[in-house]
């Protein structure tokens, strides 16, 4: 087997293919006498990863496998091909699907918890039909919940080997010991004073974030009873 | 109607540019008028009401509108001013009221949900308690801290290079598709469950036996048949491989010997004394590898 | 514009438009302003049909535009990205491939003599086909039949390093079937390793390795034709 037959055969099939290919599946196009080591794939994909270097093509290494698709530098370029196909998904859309990508597996109340609105069903539709997203179990409590999570497409979707890829999510701060009568009685210049705080992503050590999903369910279904107070009771807080 | 207007267009300064040092979120156009994205609130006295209403509805729930709240005066998330962003919550509230948008009930139980953090921050603190425990403004600044990284964590999903967006797959079509068959896997488990079964079977028949076991002289014998087969002729010290060992040789000897005893090859002497030569056989007598006897 | 870039564009969208693109649309990919002439455009193509050579892919031009394509050369290992449905040797194969391996050098009447059927030759030419079998020379009776043994392919494809791994027919006996699958977990991971497609397939294969009692029944019967010849085949051994 020379090293450029190889080359050849995997540039030629990953073009072929229109999907990912995993390593596994580029063995299997040389007959078995003649099938390349691991070793030797792996050069002919590292020696094709060169070649491209300069180019406007790139190999990507995906959760399915290996895919050589078109750099991003040349974005503008490449989307004239389409003028009126680039797809733009809503926020709402993204945080329901960065929710499920990073605390699955995860119900829709769980979901709705966080995010502190309800989840339009339509969302989850698009998230199930883009096949991003699929049910993986039902949570064991009455009504017994769909749990969802991510599937090995988002992955390629989005040029991820796995999860553990995402951009890391922000810490959680804790409030720490803040002086109760101190901030009462500054509250109406802590606006003015207010020095540059918002960095709660930055710093922190410990992510308390998990498992306490249950916990928000309980609130959401709790402020839940007592809608019709509420139209009187912000008139109070001005008075 | 016409006063809360007014109201909301004062109480929302224009918020000062975010200073180098913190990286945070750009405040998020506020509206978008005929294509033209308004981070501010205007200052002139007339808004469209249709503005308005585009800003009003990019907010994705309470959260998120409090989440403005504090950032746009750059507040610290851990030590809100309550009774203020409460009023400003309030006015937004009541401006979406005025202008009869669809409200959804969350943003009201969020109005309620402030106006009883502010009251218990009225309330003298218990002695003893934890600080965090004890601060009214525990559990909803954990809610905005949550809600915010997973609206972080979707922008930064956003601005990942997303197939048909950013980066896109590649096809080149092979034109004469062939049929190809895999072929079969197998295990070798399922070779030895075969091996066993047909023993079994074949140790029904009373005059036939399977026992005798010589797994690496039978290999030996293909490969000496084979060598012999390619040259044809072999000296006999080329049938061994010192660095196989004693064990080797001896398997390599015994294979010869159940070879010449099946007739499958010969030995040949030309003089006394020269090298032995192995040569496959010509003629001899039928040797069965099962000889029942 | 450089040439580079120009290359890069056009290459990148041949290889994303999935169909022919002429020229004219070649063209649009680029702003107005730096758009490449019609002569900058051909001696990019010119360029990259030149850097195909020697490649599993090439320029083509036809009717409707420029494709890039693979090479009708590689058409045979391309297709193997698409196999017909994978068919799963006969009980009569794997006891056929068991005999020799055990009893090599063995000829077609002895294994004959043990299975007590005919062998289907097309069984023999298969194993030989794959390399994992083959004639080790003739035994000296009449008719000259051929020697069977295995072939070191046989003993890659296995995991084997050499027959002596095998283990010995007291051994399996002395195995009930569930024991000999524990036992040989090991051994069979490592066999599959050894091929590299050690993955999906090989699993696959593993799986569907049940109940396909069906099948062999068939052929058992098939073969049973000859039930008479299970007392006539030992008899012309012992000859």
């Amino acid at each position: 087997m020379s090293e450029t037959y190889i080359r050849n055969v995997i540039e030629a099939a990953l073009l072929a293919a229109g999907q990912p290919l995993p390593l596994a599946e580029l063995a299997r196009l040389f007959e078995e006498h003649v099938r390349p080591g691991t070793q030797e794939l792996q050069a002919a994909l590292a020696a094709l990863e060169a070649e491209y270097a300069g180019r406007g093509i790139e190999l990507k290494h995906t959760a399915s496998g290996y895919r050589i698709q078109v750099r991003r530098e040349l974005a503008g370029e490449i989307s004239r091909l389409w003028p009126e196909r680039t797809v733009r998904y809503s926020r709402a859309l993204l945080e329901t699907l960065a929710l499920i990508a990073y605390r699955q597996p995860i119900t829709r109340a769980e979901i709705e918890a966080v995010r502190g609105v309800a989840v339009n069903p339509n969302i989850i539709r698009t998230l199930l039909e883009r096949n991003w997203v699929r049910v993986v179990g039902h949570r064991d409590v009455p009504g017994h919940p769909e749990l969802l999570g991510t599937t090995r497409e988002f992955l390629d979707y989005f040029g991820l080997k796995s999860l553990d890829e995402l951009p890391p999510l922000a810490e959680l701060k804790a409030m720490g010991d803040i002086n109760l009568q101190l901030a009462l009685a500054g509250e109406e210049t802590a606006a003015a004073d207010a020095v540059v705080a918002g960095d709660a992503a930055a710093a922190g050590a410990g992510d308390a974030a998990d498992g306490e999903d249950g916990a928000e369910d309980d609130e959401l279904s709790a402020g839940g009873a007592g809608s019709h107070e509420l139209v009187a009771g912000p008139r109070d807080l001005d008075g | 109607m016409k006063p809360n207007l007014t109201v909301v267009v004062s109480n929302a300064p224009a918020p000062p540019p975010p200073p180098a040092s913190a990286p945070e979120q750009v405040e998020m156009p506020f509206a978008v008028v005929n294509g033209e994205p308004y981070a501010q609130l205007p200052r002139d006295l007339y808004i469209p009401p249709q503005a308005l209403e585009v800003f009003l509805e990019a907010f994705e729930g309470p959260l998120d509108l409090l989440l403005y709240l504090i950032r746009r005066q750059n507040l610290d998330i851990l030590d809100i001013p309550l009774a203020e962003i409460t009023r400003q919550y309030m006015q937004y509230i009541e401006l979406m009221q005025d202008l009869q948008l669809e409200l959804a009930g969350e943003y009201l139980v969020m109005a309620a949900t402030l106006a009883e953090i502010k009251s218990r921050m009225l309330l003298p603190r218990p002695r003893g308690a934890e600080a965090e425990d004890a601060d009214p403004r525990a559990e909803l600044v954990r809610r905005l801290q949550e809600y915010e990284r997973f609206k972080r964590a979707a922008q930064d999903i956003d601005t990942l290079a997303r197939l048909e967006r950013d980066v896109w797959p590649t096809t080149a079509e092979l034109k004469e598709r062939r049929v190809v068959r895999s072929l079969p896997q197998v295990t070798l488990q399922e070779m030895l469950v075969a091996f066993k079964e047909v023993v079994a079977r074949a140790e029904m028949f009373a005059h036939h036996h399977i026992a005798r076991e010589r797994l690496s002289v039978g290999e030996r014998m293909s490969d000496i048949l084979a060598a012999l087969g390619t040259a044809g002729f072999l000296e006999f010290q080329q049938l061994f491989r010192p660095e196989e060992g004693r064990m080797g040789v001896t398997v390599t000897f015994v294979a010869i010997l159940e070879l010449m005893r099946e007739g499958l090859i010969d030995i040949v002497q030309a003089e006394a004394y020269a090298p032995l030569h192995v040569r496959a056989a010509k003629g001899g007598n039928l040797h069965l590898v099962e000889d029942p006897a």
